[in-house]
């Protein structure tokens, strides 16, 4: 069937930041297939230099409003590194719980508000309000409480303001801990009527495979979210473990004159990032009511189905509710100590630190000079990883596509939906080129 | 006067039975410094407290107040008393507390301050650590002789004497282990509250009457000029005063956009917008210079309210010199540089 | 009242503002029943092009090319509300204002930062490009204030944001003074509205709101000094949030 | 060193015990539905209102006392009151669109309800203008809180001597209350009126000039009661004229301005010095704030 597809999605919406889908096929003939990012650069290695080292987490904070709180970490951690501070286990644990918060907010927010309507066929979540408002119900008292997780740990969800070097500047106390359980458990059944509906809409998940590079946190102690080593997975299963100091060995980012993005590849041409990677790497630590929920919705690893990162997330929120009620327990048994974080004394050095957001295996990396103030740095962001990945995607979807004779609105929605599943959080823009498109 | 005795293990005993019956506030630590707060317990308490960050004004005259509820269906008044036990509150502080009363039942009266302020049972308590900017006794504030309802003063290893001295101070003895007073402790007690009188690091070199007058006329002196230049008119100086209680009223709706309430907050005379009128075409701001805002408060402190009050407007509890962060809201240097010259 | 129909629009920035948006919890379907929500690309499909009422307009204005979407928001909107500090003052996007641009390009791009499409010009604010009627700040907006000011827009009344330092609100929640624990702090220069987050939660304030009307940086200056720090450096602190309000 | 002073001593008492019904009676902050009998658009900024109380009864006031007039969500703001209590079953006020609250209140329509909190404050002391000859000295929105003793005198005629009234305003577009000026311009049995504006316009036949250059159409008695109420600057230009006529401090009325919030002494805005306008002005006797700082 001969057949004109010029697909042009400009700012694709129920993303975080602006991308832009170009697709232009005659006759069956694919002539361009692009993912582009058109988002505004915004230079924060440059800002960062010549700033205190007190002050870098919260500048390198605003790189992104939505996982505010895993940049803190992953920068604080370099700091730490850099400037030879170590934290107690009461710190580490509470941001252990503290990233979980964050984790299960950005799941939430993203399966809810982003992908839900794809899934139940609306345009976005206002309507919903009319025709399922219970559905908007249960997405708002969950959400309700992922950004009340981080804020009782950290002062605020968006750009927390307790994460400092060495802990925690003002502690979460063991009243609010109580409440912060109960709360979870509260929403333990809408986690549970959540599976159900994502069952009822499973069908409508495409159905797409491309074997990739799996990249994502190893960690000793528990499913790699907080901290580990960097775990690269093959499509063959064989996995290799890296330092996370050695990252640039695995990142090796370069610029493609089609996208705005710097680009990274390891050992294939591009690698996926987030909860997919995550889940297919350290499948074995999820949680066992997580993995319960996985088999329910009839969820296995390998996946090789980028749609499925929604599922994934989806298992991963599940995960962290039940490891949030751990360890909060832990807490409490063990009762808080009043720890004040340690004065600091500036020393030259470099750090790094890594962190598994919401979004993927993100990199802070700073050097300091003698008296604390940052002379170099280098953030490395999830979705910046992921942007060869979407593209390699799409360069295998739109063919298969236009094989099977989908129309324009079809690929439209498929491709939107492909992108969206990744989750981009395009306004992590520290590497965007600014580049001119030809038309 | 009737004086009582309570043995110090017997202290406990008598503040826990005290916050099983009512809420119980009292100084507590925070850090370094103290703060007035909600008793959870006993060992909370520190009697042995310098002074507090803010003083027990929060509980009369809230950092925010509401005045009115307002809904399509009409308004209400939030006069909303809570009854309270404000342990441990100092003289100077208790002096404060009544120059207050004084200001908010002074012409009409202001229901909203004096109900939270009747439902108050204030016990008193000597100073053990003097402040370290305090000058409480340069201000004739390190006795009172009444504002209170209890009055303990801590003579040592044995315990307290215990002043009674309203109805609502009687009303708290049933809950201790009260025993009579000794001549002897009677002795301890006198000579704790009336023989101290050089424990404060700052003084004023002059009367107060005699600071007041000279001030008075120093509205053009160079010193206001200079100490405010390095002013960031924040305000602190006035929040943490005692005797501070100016504040701006405000509107604002609910979420609905239909009710909503009608309420105060502590404003501060530094702040640059306090005199600040809207008038056609414009603003004009009665005090537009730092310099004649530093002055003001300084001025009320020392001169403007003292005829109402019958002395300054200042207690020396030293509060503002601590909270200045430009380290130049403490009066005592200001003053004594206007006597000396 | 009839009910308004707003839209949200971002330009650089991180997109918080938009999560505190998000994070009203179920005080958000009491929202959506005072103001009609008709775009709002990160959560939504559905555009529009009919007149607004408001229009909300998150993050700075940074690229010579945004000025045409802006303008075509203020042709549409009969008020636009720049919320969050990178749209009321550049915000933390402005810190890259005082380097020189061929500087900030070759620290990110290195070797690459020749290539033609490195065009960025400084961030600025959203009123740098079109009339605004109302700037929120706030890295990220406060929910609460963000609320009352939009609601004094709906009934039309001019919203108040303070013009007092963030010390008035830090000594109401009776903090130490970050200056009493040897720490600094901006507060004493920053415009209030925020409740005095930061201080209240042990760190110092970095005056992501901006400044007073006539903050007196050289006393602070001054007091940064006194505390230890390197002149240099005292100079340069107060640059965070506000680089496009402090003079080089 | 004991302490020497007595400020609690005579006066602790005024802390009486009131019970929550009472207390809700005296709450100060709450205040009176008023219902919009009259509005209309005047001068370029202004409008008049003739209000009500709904519960039907009367303001009470003396000449040149003010009201705290408010719409709940907008806030409050102090008013004088414009019309004279001789006139009863209303009160007058005139309304500048200023800002928030001014601008909200000038929007109400007949039979919308406004909420008053008053009288309060010092208004006139009629008594010390009685049986002698009265100048009023009005600056643009300054004829509001004059008005009330200008009706005052009107009504009680036979009490004053020889009444002159000075109004000066901007440009002819800024006179305020059209009916009164042409019933004064008029009726000059019981006013001697002078007018003058900043700026004329063709179609203005009269003075154009400062206020002070009315001073020169006629002459003023050494034993003339004054009152002045105007912007800020204009007092100091008026009381030099006075006092070239040697006309005594003492003689001397002014009516003051300033930010305020509670209108009952307690909010701190409007201290001048050791005074509170809302309490005790705005209406003050020029001999007694003269030598205070602040107040010019
Ligand atoms: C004694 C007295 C009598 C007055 N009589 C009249 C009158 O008869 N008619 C009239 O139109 N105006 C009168 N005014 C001025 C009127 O009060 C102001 O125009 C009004 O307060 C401006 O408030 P706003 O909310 O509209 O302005 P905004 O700029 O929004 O002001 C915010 C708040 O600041 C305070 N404020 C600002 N400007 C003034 C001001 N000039 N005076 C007092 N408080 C202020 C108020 O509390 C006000 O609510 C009088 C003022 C005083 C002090
Ligand atoms: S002026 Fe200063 S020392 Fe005096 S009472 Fe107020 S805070 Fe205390
Ligand atoms: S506390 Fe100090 S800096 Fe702040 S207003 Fe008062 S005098 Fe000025
Ligand atoms: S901590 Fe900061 S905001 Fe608080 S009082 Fe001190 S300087 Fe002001």
């Amino acid at each position: 069937m001969a057949q004109k597809i010029n697909i042009n999605l400009q700012h694709v919406t129920r993303v975080e930041g602006h991308g832009n889908i170009v697709v232009n096929a005659t006759n069956g003939k694919l002539e361009r297939c692009e993912w582009q990012v058109p988002e505004a650069p915004r230079f924060f290695e440059s800002m960062v230099r010549g700033r205190h080292f007190s002050e870098i987490a919260r500048i390198t904070s605003r790189i992104c409003g939505i996982c505010s709180v895993g940049h803190q970490l992953a920068s604080i951690k370099a700091t730490e590194a850099a400037l030879g501070i170590s934290v107690s286990e009461q710190t580490e644990k509470l941001r252990r719980l503290l990233k979980h918060g964050e984790n299960f907010d950005s799941h939430i927010l993203h399966v809810y508000f982003l992908v839900a309507p794809d899934l139940l066929g609306v345009p976005s979540v206002m309507p919903l309000a009319e025709s399922h408002p219970e559905v908007v119900k249960r997405a708002l008292a969950m959400k309700g409480l992922g950004s009340r997780w981080s804020s009782l740990i950290a002062g605020r969800s968006t750009h927390p303001v307790r994460i400092v070097p060495g802990g925690f500047s003002t502690l979460i106390t063991e009243v609010e801990l109580v409440e912060l359980k109960q709360s979870i458990l509260n929403i333990l059944p809408e986690l549970e009527a959540t599976a159900e509906t994502l069952q009822s809409v499973a069908d409508r998940i495409p159905q797409f495979e491309r074997k990739t590079e799996y990249i994502g946190l190893v960690d000793t102690v528990e499913y790699g979210l907080y901290d580990g080593q960097i775990g690269c997975l093959m499509p063959d299963g064989q996995k290799t473990l890296i330092e996370v100091e050695d990252y640039r060995s695995v990142t090796n980012e370069w610029v493609s004159p089609l996208s705005t993005a710097k680009y990274t590849r390891h050992q294939m041409d591009s690698y996926m990032v987030g909860a997919l990677a995550r889940i297919n790497l350290n499948f074995q630590q999820l949680h066992p009511q997580a993995r319960k929920v996985a088999k329910e919705i009839g969820f296995s690893v390998p996946c090789y189905n980028p749609y499925m990162n929604t599922v994934a997330q989806f298992i991963e929120a599940v995960h962290s509710a039940y490891c949030g009620l751990e360890l909060i327990d832990s807490l409490l048994y063990s009762g808080l100590e009043a720890e004040e974080p340690p004065l600091i004394q500036p020393k030259a050095g470099r750090g790094v630190g890594a962190v598994d957001v919401p979004r993927g295996i993100l990199f802070h990396d700073y050097e300091y000079d003698d008296t604390g103030i940052c002379i170099s740095a280098n953030c490395i962001i999830p979705t910046n990883q992921n942007h060869a990945n979407i593209q390699g995607d799409m360069d295998k979807l739109v063919p298969e596509m236009l094989q099977a004779n989908k129309s324009q609105a079809e690929m439209e929605l498929y491709l939107e939906m492909l992108v969206r599943a990744y989750d981009p959080c395009i306004s992590c823009s520290t590497h965007y080129l600014n580049v001119t498109f030809v038309k | 006067m009737r004086l009582l005795f309570l043995q110090k293990e017997e202290l406990e005993p008598f503040v826990s039975r005290l916050i099983a019956w009512q809420e119980v506030v009292g100084p507590k630590a925070k850090k370094n410094r103290f703060v007035f707060d909600k008793l959870e317990s006993p060992a909370e308490l520190r009697l042995d407290y310098d002074t507090t960050i803010l003083p027990p004004k929060k509980y009369f005259f809230q950092p925010q107040q509401d005045l009115i509820r307002f809904s399509p269906e009409g308004f209400t008044g939030c006069i909303e008393p809570k009854p309270r036990i404000i342990f441990g509150v100092h003289p100077y502080d208790i002096k404060a507390i009544s120059m207050l009363d004084y200001l908010f039942s002074d012409g009409k009266k202001d229901w909203n301050y004096l109900a939270n302020r009747q439902a108050a049972t204030i016990v008193g308590i000597n100073v053990h650590q003097v402040f370290k900017t305090a000058f409480f006794e340069s201000m004739g504030a390190s006795i009172v002789t009444k504002g209170y309802d209890l009055f303990l003063t801590d003579i040592g290893e044995e315990g307290f004497v215990v002043e009674v001295a309203t109805d609502k101070g009687e009303a708290l003895l049933a809950y201790g282990h009260f025993t009579q007073v000794t001549p002897d402790q009677a002795q301890k007690r006198r000579k704790i509250l009336y023989g101290q009188s050089d424990r404060c690091s700052q003084k004023l070199f002059n009367l107060p009457e005699e600071v007041s007058e000279k001030v008075a006329l120093s509205f053009y002196h160079p010193i206001w000029e200079e100490m405010a230049s390095r002013c960031f008119s924040c305000g602190a100086c006035n929040l943490v005063c005692p005797t501070c209680y100016c504040f701006d009223v405000q509107d604002m709706w609910n979420l609905d956009q239909e009710s909503g309430i009608r309420f105060r907050t502590w404003d501060g005379c530094l702040t640059e917008d306090f005199a600040k009128v809207t008038v056609q075409g414009g603003t004009e701001n009665f005090r537009q210079d730092r310099s004649s805002r530093y002055r003001h408060r300084i001025m009320r402190k020392a001169v403007y309210l003292n005829s109402k009050l019958g002395g300054p407007a200042c207690v020396g509890c030293g509060r503002c010199a601590s909270a200045c962060p430009a380290d130049l809201a403490n009066p005592v240097p200001v003053l004594n540089k206007i006597m000396e010259g | 009242m009839k009910i308004p129909k707003v839209a949200f629009f971002d330009f650089t920035s991180c997109e918080g503002c938009q999560v505190e948006i998000a994070n009203f919890d179920q005080d958000l379907l009491k929202l959506l029943q005072v103001v009609e929500v008709v775009e709002f690309r990160e959560i939504m499909k559905e555009t529009c092009s009919e007149p607004l009422d408001i229009a909300f307009i998150e993050g700075s204005f940074s690229r010579e090319k945004d000025r045409e979407r802006l303008q075509k928001i203020r042709q549409r909107a009969n008020l636009v509300v720049a919320y969050g500090s990178c749209a009321a003052t550049g915000g933390i996007n402005a810190l890259k204002n005082h380097k020189p641009d061929y500087k900030y390009k070759v620290e990110v791009y290195g070797a690459d930062a020749t290539m033609p499409h490195l065009e960025t010009q400084k961030a600025l604010p959203i009123s740098a490009a079109i009339p605004v009627d109302l700037a929120i700040p706030g890295c990220p907006v406060n929910r609460q204030e963000f609320v009352r000011l939009v609601s004094d827009l709906l009934h039309g009344k001019a919203p108040t944001i303070p013009n007092y330092p963030v010390c008035m609100e830090c000594k109401k929640k009776e903090n130490i003074c970050r200056y009493e624990l040897q720490d600094t702090c901006l507060g004493v220069v920053a415009r209030a509205g925020c409740g005095a987050l930061c201080p209240s939660n042990g760190i110092p304030c970095e005056a992501c709101r901006g400044f007073v009307d006539n903050p007196n940086l050289d006393s602070l200056v001054e007091l940064l000094i006194k505390t230890g720090m390197q002149p240099a450096y005292a100079m340069a602190k107060a640059r965070m949030f506000t680089a496009n309000l402090v003079e080089e | 060193m004991n302490h020497p002073y007595s400020y609690a001593d005579d006066r602790e008492e005024k802390l009486i015990t009131t019970e929550g019904a009472e207390r809700e009676e005296e709450n100060i902050f709450l205040p009176k539905p008023a219902r919009v009998l009259q509005a209309q658009p005047m001068g370029r900024t202004e409008k008049y209102f003739r209000l009500a109380f709904s519960d039907g009864s009367s303001m009470g006031h003396q000449p040149g006392q003010i009201v705290e007039a408010s719409l709940f969500g907008y806030g409050e703001i102090p008013l004088g009151i414009a019309s004279s209590p001789t006139r009863e079953g209303y009160f007058d006020l005139l309304i500048r669109k200023a800002g928030r609250v001014s601008t909200a209140l000038w929007n109400l329509e007949i039979g919308d309800t406004m909420y008053i909190r008053g009288p309060l404050g010092k208004g006139f002391p009629v008594d010390e203008f009685k049986g002698h000859d009265v100048l009023i000295v009005a600056g643009g929105i300054g004829l509001c809180p004059t008005r009330s003793m200008i009706e005052y005198i009107e009504d009680r005629r036979e009490e004053f001597g020889h009444f002159t009234l000075f109004f000066g305003a901007r440009t002819p577009k800024d006179q305020l209350f059209p009916n009164d000026l042409a019933r004064w311009r008029e009726e000059i049995d019981w006013i001697e009126y002078h007018e003058t504006v900043d700026q004329g316009s063709p179609e203005w036949k009269g003075n154009v000039g400062v206020i002070t250059t009315l001073f020169a159409k006629t002459s003023i008695s050494k034993g003339c009661r004054v009152i002045i109420c105007g912007p800020p600057i204009m007092y100091k230009f008026v009381i030099k004229e006075l006092k070239k006529l040697g006309i005594p401090d003492a003689h001397i009325y002014v009516d003051l301005e300033r930010r305020m919030k509670c209108g009952v002494g307690k909010c701190g805005h409007c201290q001048i010095n050791g005074l509170y306008v809302c309490t005790d002005g705005p209406v003050f006797n020029y001999a007694r704030i003269k030598n205070l700082e602040e107040a010019f």
